[in-house]
């Protein structure tokens, strides 16, 4: 299967078209509205299930055999922001919290994108590692514990103490929402086991799919809105929210190959380097670094990295993985 | 009795009662929100982007304190506006 | 089986009773009340899943056989409200704009009565068109429409252009969220095809009657309120909310075997020229001809012709198909 | 299978783990937070699905087959705050409406821990009466009337007519939602019996596992909540929500054995007796008996013998019944 | 006329509405709130611990009746409190 | 300044809020309410029938354009009331 045949079959499946139904509508200003409450529901739904699912995965495949992907996973998140932020700082002239607050964005990851990618590999008949979920719970806190602290430096505010500013964010960062229900489930999923995982099955696993295509409807929606803010961010933002993911991704897959994962898992690797967070960091940057202007990270992570991935991104990370794999 | 409305993003929601408890506010009431300002549509769907309503019922010499601090502390940092009014209460003591 | 067995089965099931049960709660005036946002994250399921699922059979069916009956549906929506506009007018002696009103109500559809009546075929083991809920699609806007030209027409209201007035109305009938919702997921589900619905079938289709249920306890408590609002339209509102239905159900069912639908397939038809709109009429009237009193049409609509239909109108509508297209 | 065996495969199961983390959270104040309407959506689906479930089994069984445990269960209900009144008024000391209200907590049901006792029974292989539902349905309402006349009476404010007082408690009880739905629903399942539960199984059987655990995460959150409250009861207080659980639990057991119960149907009667209200009780109370602390019964409730039973207490009204059952 | 303002538990909502017509006033507006007091934090997100917000605009005699209602009735039991202050309406006669 | 608040059916949100920026209104905050009135209950459970409250911090002539034109324009059409206060704000240049 090449590439454009590859890129067309996920794109006529139904959750990359509902987030196309939410953009048109937010676009063409429909009264179409999430009921509030909705957006977070399905939120918690979401990454309660893929921590659990996970976590079941982790229990069958053994704590053992996991430590190299995560710890290197935990390792990319970390240091991705420390490669995009001179980009962003010294080549797109933005202001330091700023080029901090993308940077933190893109080093965290997007649990839908994430899922969005195992649903392309199942139905292209890929295999990768079950607990592939626990490189995502890995990987969304250190980035934005990074991005803050190079925020902090770069600003290099007197008046605040740069320990305070950095408890509060590892506070953010570790007991925000998503941290602590995909971390949290995943610790469930591990406990419980397969037997778990049977009983709430018909909750967590058999509708899954279709909650997520309504959850992008969703998402879809609130991206809209966000395409007016790109012009503010400029041609070089655009760019960045195009061409980062790739080079990220690149990077995601060859590390994942290097320890040890499948090819579906590497292309799972490279997916969450080339996703960026939109619910984690938004929170928590707004918090400790609120000179950041929330508009810019979000407007690149939602309406331009979100579509690419979940369109053209995703095959083209397989495709890596499995070029760089063949023997 | 003075009340203080504060509407501010959602985000900073503990900043705010925060900051009115250590001014020596001795409660307040919080209402969801959206709102248009200077900074574009807030719409309420999702939390990142909502606001929230947060009344004040103080002595007037704690509404200045709180004025003043919010002016200081939140509008540089965040979508935020403060409004003021003069009003009767029951159990006077209790504020 | 005969119209009365066919109505005790059919009041029999879960979706009338629990309707039945929130009528009841309501005008018990217990505090059963809707969560906010329920009521609308339900409205956008249940939109979702009879789009997405019409639409995997449309692609089935071919679009080619389909024009024929969504001309007749759009046309016959477009046409009904001028026939019982001046029914309303004049014997019902309403308000011009409150008579244009309840047309348009009257001649738009109501989602959730069209699938109650699938179930109601399904369990009678009758067969009908899949693609079914693109007719439904197509006739909720048309009845708006022509009831806010013949609304402002009849108003002759000097101060506005009327030509702004209905490019408003048609804004509200052409981007209101059930439309954008309905033929967005009709569109989606002709794209991803079968194999599509296979992936979402554990959200849109396996729990889909349950959520009907406990929708319609929801709409149960919504039409309750309304009982006594039923005193302001007086008694020609009731008469009116009774036998609108079963003329318009009556021609349906014609207008349906007239072009080619199965039997089960006319009685569908027949449903959706009977059933009132109680979702998008409400609100594009609401902003398009203000001068209407909204309680009147939807006091009918959900208060007597929704429990109407869902009881008797439904089996009635089925009888009607099978003796005319008995050879 | 020993109770320590019993006890730790209980804990080790979704429900009771998603519970834990929703305390750890609120302990921990994490951001996470219940999206409004959530918790009251769960709380009606719970209630709508184990009402109809229950319903359904009560048709096959047979309304001559369960008048017995029936009556005996609503006895229960009314009896048990005329017993712990007084150890909570003198040995407690706590006022007289503080009094009546815990009591009346205690002798109302928790509709969420007998769901968690069917889990469990199911689980471990123990036949039980599929109506059990219907115990669970007679026993809300009758401890509230009780403790709202004991508070009344020992109150014995002149000011008030007692009538008028009990005339709005029973309102309050009779139709609050929680007795509302149950009812409703068991009727409604009684009415269309295996036939109408087949085709809405979809949502109201398949998911509603993996539902309870993720209202038991909600649960949590609001549990945790209330850990501090605890301190306001002081030693007494927790000492009753341990040791009432176990004393009205293995009464229950006791009596389920006379009347006739199975095995397992004496161990959810004596769960029912065990688990402590609060949904309905809450809300009637605060209205009917506006002088006793909401804070001092929710905490007890909630934070105490809530997950007592969850964890050890429903193995242990098993064992007794097991045991009392034994030739 | 008057605007009266209380904050209340939500789950006394009906008896705040029936009071408030009782002395008078033709109609009444609530939004859903949560708060922090004297009674710790009522958190919005279960009915049990939610506020309710009732804003009231009566002429300034009817005002007074709510006020010292209020006072007697709801002030020992729960968890409630008001404020008022002068407000300027449009259609005098309607309220 | 003034503080005028705008209590209307839901549905006319979008009505209201193009009302005051057409009068002048830099900003506006909107928060979800449920009523009761002469055109009896507005439960706040489906959109059909809730309310909106919307705040307009304005200068004293801008409130007197939107009181016109919600008393010519909103009153004869849909459920509606609107009152005003006087308030005090921080940053007066930005309203
Ligand atoms: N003139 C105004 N009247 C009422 N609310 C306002 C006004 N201006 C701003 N706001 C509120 O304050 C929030 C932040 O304002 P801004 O910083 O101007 O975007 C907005 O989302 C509105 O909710
Ligand atoms: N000083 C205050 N300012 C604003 N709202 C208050 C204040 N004190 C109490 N409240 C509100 O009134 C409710 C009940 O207050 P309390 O009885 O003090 O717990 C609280 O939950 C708040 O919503
Ligand atoms: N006297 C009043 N005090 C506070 N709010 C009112 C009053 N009268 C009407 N309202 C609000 O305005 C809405 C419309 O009022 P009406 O047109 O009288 O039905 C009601 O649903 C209430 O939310
Ligand atoms: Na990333
Ligand atoms: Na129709
Ligand atoms: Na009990």
């Amino acid at each position: 299967m090449d590439l454009l045949e590859s890129v067309r079959q996920n794109l006529l499946s139904p959750a990359p078209l509902f987030f196309g139904l939410g953009v048109a509508a937010a676009l063409a200003k429909s009264d179409l509205k999430l009921p509030e409450g909705l957006y977070g529901a399905l939120t918690i739904y979401l990454l309660a299930a893929i921590g659990f699912k996970g976590g079941a995965k982790l229990d069958a495949a053994g704590l053992g055999a996991v430590w190299g992907p995560v710890a290197a996973a935990a390792a990319l998140s970390a240091l991705l922001p420390l490669a995009s932020f001179p980009v962003l700082r010294y080549l797109g002239r933005f202001a330091a919290a700023d080029a901090a607050s993308i940077a933190a964005h893109y080093g965290s990851v997007s649990a839908v994108t994430f899922t969005v990618a195992t649903s392309f590999l199942a139905s292209a008949g890929v295999e990768y590692e079950g607990y592939a979920s626990a490189l995502l719970a890995v990987m969304e806190a250190p980035a934005i514990l990074v991005g803050v602290l190079i925020g902090r430096l770069a600003a290099a505010r007197q008046g605040e103490r740069l320990s305070a500013a950095l408890s509060g964010a590892a506070r953010e960062a570790l007991l925000g929402k998503s941290v602590v229900l995909l971390v949290g489930a995943l610790a469930i999923g591990f406990l419980c086991g397969e037997r778990g995982l049977l009983q709430v099955e018909g909750f967590f696993v058999t509708p899954f799919q279709g909650v997520l295509a309504l959850f992008l409807l969703e998402l879809g929606l609130v991206a809209g809105r966000r395409v007016r803010d790109l012009r503010r961010g400029g041609a070089f933002l655009l760019a960045f929210g195009l061409v980062a993911p790739v080079l990220q991704g690149a990077l995601g897959v060859a590390v994942g190959l290097a320890v040890g994962l499948s090819t579906g898992g590497a292309a799972l690797l490279g997916t969450l380097c080339a996703s960026a967070s939109y619910i984690a960091a938004p929170a928590a940057m707004r918090l400790a670094l609120p000179e950041a202007n929330p508009t810019l990270s979000l407007a690149a992570a939602l309406a331009v990295t979100f579509p690419f991935n979940v369109t053209v991104g995703i095959p083209l990370y397989l495709a890596l993985a499995v070029r760089w794999s063949a023997p | 009795m003075r009340l203080v409305t504060i509407v501010c993003e959602a985000l900073a929601r503990d900043l705010v009662l925060r900051l009115a408890r250590d001014c020596g506010a001795h409660g307040a009431t919080v209402s969801p929100a959206s709102g248009v300002g200077a900074t574009g549509e807030r719409p309420a769907d999702i939390e990142e982007a909502a606001n929230v309503r947060v009344e004040l019922v103080v002595p007037p010499e704690i509404a200045a304190r709180i004025a003043e601090r919010v002016e200081r502390e939140l509008f540089p940092r965040f979508a935020c506006i403060l409004w003021e009014t003069d009003v009767r209460v029951l159990r006077q003591a209790k504020f």
